[in-house]
């Protein structure tokens, strides 16, 4: 069974933008780690390193899409990745289903390029801005569907404060600074790859660890 | 968004004017010709300027309003008015009847009595 | 510092706040967060406000705190109601409260109550049909927006509303359709153009690929800036481009050639001041097509 | 800003009438003299054309902007991300719910979550 871990960075990223747009649907692309994938393995594992946030309106035409998986094609070379997944949220409070979700001819795609992509479904029931689950829904593709994955949260998720991080930044509404492929075509001088995003959580597990370090000296 | 297209016919196609845009400019440059003319009427007649150099005086204040009109603008002229030459010409005469009766006026006030 | 720390931190002052609120109402921008934050922290009452804006920025505090799920809504509702007791608008917005906590059918009450006493009040039958999508029932609030649009042709916006609704569910024929409605409306609007060039790509096939880079063009000529249009550009004349190259019509093939060549420059100079790997990109396009 | 510009106005005015008077005394002194008028004292006629330009420039920018007369200019400064909001259409069973309350406990009771899983 392969295994999936997830970074806190991807992670914070997809709940931002999920969280930034709470009115509409939203998409993305999840990257997972290129050097720890075996080439014709049945069961990858996955690490998931970063996810780069995609649309918020105009779910369901197609140039933008189109443009946007060849610029992350690109992307994920130059960063020694691969597209490995898709995330997406419904626009609607009650839905977390994958049928329900825009984009599912995206996630496809993903899907034929590499076999056991994921499909991330938000739960918008739970993204509070005191995260106290991981608020997200596993599929893995298998037979030409999307099958629900029931996961364990330590292991999905090594880093043991991507909750804590993650609601920080919730808490600090820096989903104001998260930047999306809709927001970048609106305005070319926006930095697409929210390396800020990066900074802040960084900045956060450091003065996190800190403080644990101060704990234990007392 | 309101009611749009006053086309002029260029010698590549129509261009589309948006006719709100229009309307506001035109306001706008009618109320400064119309300040132009009665405070330079004024200042002729503080000046006592008499005959052809009054004339005079009026051509010069039209193309000061029409140098700043270009000031404002900026190089994007174009932007904002259909043509400059008429920008200058325009209610050339209309304005001169202000001029003329605030001059009078003025001059009367000041040098007469 | 971002805009929304600098609310929050109490950084603006009294005006700059009432202009903000001004200019996202113009702007029909929905930033609920922000309007909240704003009415939270500071006393715009209390400024320089014409009595026809202090409702204004009632009505929008209102609406913004429905999106945030503020429930002091109701009060504030009450209190214009006290101050208007038959005022349509200011029901309608108990309904919005009722739709909010998702009691539709006491706010389908109210609605009809209102369309009962005024036939021609199009907002609360926009309401009605956006009960219906947020319950998930897209066909259903298809069904009602397209009788409603029988009755208020000039709605730009709700052809704008079935046109999303259509492509929700697939219907691209109709989508396409709605959106050369606004295009009728609106025929200097960009993005219209953009629209309806996004769904004929979508749609596929030569004669579609011909339309959409024409309805692309107009939007260039109408917004040169439009990025959208110009990478739509280059990915429908690629697209012809390679048709062309397989069925041999030569003159159309060295029009495609040319605007595809016109595209790649000017979507290059747009981010050439960045280090952006766009071109790069374009260029792996035109390979991998 | 354009309280300046007001304020350009008001000063070229009063400066105006300043030379107005100063003019007019400055021929009633010459009647009283008995001297021939010639012209104005040059410091008089520099300050009423110098008010007079102050005063164009002010009333000038006081007028109004001007406004961009292509028709498709004023549509160009809107993105789409605001083109895209539809405020009568807007609904509100939606995230919102759950980010914006810090009250909100999700799965609170079973029959929150049978409601959900429809």
């Amino acid at each position: 069974m392969g295994e999936i871990t997830f970074q806190t960075e991807a992670y914070a990223k997809m709940i931002l933008h999920a969280a930034k747009y709470p009115h509409c649907a939203v998409n993305g692309i999840l990257f997972a780690d290129a050097t720890k994938i075996k080439e014709g393995a049945k069961n990858q594992e996955l690490d998931i390193v970063d996810s780069y946030p995609l649309f918020h309106h105009s779910h369901y035409v197609s140039p933008m899409a189109e443009v946007a998986l060849t610029l992350i094609e690109t992307m994920a070379q130059a960063e020694n990745c691969i597209v490995a997944g898709y995330y997406a949220a419904c626009e609607n409070f009650r839905d977390n289903t994958v049928d329900k979700c825009p984009g599912q001819k995206i996630a496809e795609k993903i899907a034929e390029y590499f076999p056991s992509a994921v499909f991330i479904v938000v739960d918008n029931k739970r993204i509070i801005r005191h995260l106290d689950s991981p608020a997200i829904k596993l599929h893995k593709y298998s037979e030409g569907k999307w099958k629900l994955k029931e996961f364990n949260t330590n292991q999905l998720f090594p880093d043991r404060f991507f909750l804590h991080s993650t609601s920080q930044l919730l808490q600090g509404h820096k989903e104001t600074e998260l930047v999306d492929f809709d927001n970048y075509l609106d305005d070319v001088s926006k930095d697409w790859n929210n390396i800020k995003i990066r900074t802040y959580i960084l900045d956060d597990i450091k003065s996190e660890i800190e403080l644990i370090k101060k704990n234990k000296e007392i | 968004m309101s009611g749009t297209t006053k086309s002029k016919d260029n010698k590549t196609e129509p261009i589309a004017y948006s006719e709100a845009a229009l309307r506001n400019n035109a306001i706008v440059v009618e109320y400064c010709r119309t300040s132009m003319a009665a405070l330079s009427g004024s200042t002729a007649g503080v000046l006592g300027l008499t005959g052809l150099n009054g004339f005079a005086f009026y051509v010069l204040s039209v193309i000061t309003l029409w140098v700043m009109f270009m000031i404002k603008a900026g190089p994007n002229w174009h932007k904002y008015y259909v043509s400059r030459q008429s920008l200058l010409t325009n209610g050339f005469f209309g304005a001169l009847f202000t001029y003329v009766l605030f001059w009078t006026f003025i001059y009367g006030m000041v040098h007469v009595y | 510092m971002t805009l929304f720390d600098k609310i929050v931190s109490r950084e603006l002052t009294q005006n700059e706040a009432i202009d903000l609120l001004r200019q996202w109402r113009e702007n029909n921008e929905r930033k609920s967060n922000e309007i909240a934050m704003i009415h939270m922290f500071y006393d715009i009452y209390s400024g320089k406000i014409s009595a026809n804006e202090r409702l204004m920025l009632k009505e929008q505090l209102i609406f913004a705190s429905l999106d945030v799920h503020d429930l002091l809504t109701e009060f504030q509702i009450d209190f214009l109601l006290q101050e208007f007791p038959a005022s349509m608008r200011v029901m309608r917005y108990k309904a919005m409260v009722r739709e909010a906590k998702e009691k539709y059918d006491e706010a389908l009450e109210i609605l009809d109550y209102i369309i009962k006493a005024d036939e021609t009040n199009a907002p609360a039958r926009k309401r009605r049909i956006a009960i219906f999508k947020a319950q998930g029932q897209i066909t259903e609030a298809i069904k009602e927006l397209v009788d409603y649009l029988k009755k208020f042709m000039s709605d730009v916006e709700g052809w704008q509303q079935l046109c999303e609704l259509y492509l929700s569910v697939g219907e691209l024929q109709r989508a396409v359709f709605c959106a050369e409605e606004m295009l009728l409306h609106q025929p200097h609007c960009h993005f219209h153009h953009q629209r309806v060039a996004d769904i004929r790509y979508t749609m596929g096939g030569v004669e579609n690929m011909e339309l959409a880079k024409s309805y692309y063009c107009q939007a260039l000529k109408l917004n040169p800036e439009n990025m959208r249009a110009t990478l739509g550009l280059f990915l429908t004349t690629t697209n012809l481009l390679n048709h062309y190259k397989s069925s041999g019509n030569s003159a159309k093939r060295k029009e495609a050639w040319k605007l595809s060549q016109w595209t790649q420059t000017k979507a290059a100079k747009r981010t050439a001041t960045k280090k952006i790997k766009l071109t790069k990109m374009l260029l792996n396009l035109a390979i991998t097509e | 800003m354009s309280s300046f510009h007001k304020i350009i106005v008001f000063v070229g005015y009063i400066s105006l009438f300043h030379s107005a008077f100063s003019a007019a005394q400055h021929r009633s002194y010459l009647r009283i003299t008995s001297q021939e008028f010639t012209t104005l004292p040059l410091d008089i006629v520099v300050q009423a054309v110098a008010s007079l330009f102050a005063v164009m420039w002010g009333v000038l920018n006081i007028a109004g902007n001007l406004r961009e007369i292509p028709a498709a200019a004023e549509l160009n400064t809107l993105t789409w991300e605001t083109q895209y909001n539809m405020p009568s259409f807007a609904i509100f069973n939606h995230r919102g719910k759950a980010v914006n309350q810090s009250k909100y406990v999700p799965s609170s009771g079973k029959a929150e979550l049978e409601n959900t899983e429809l």
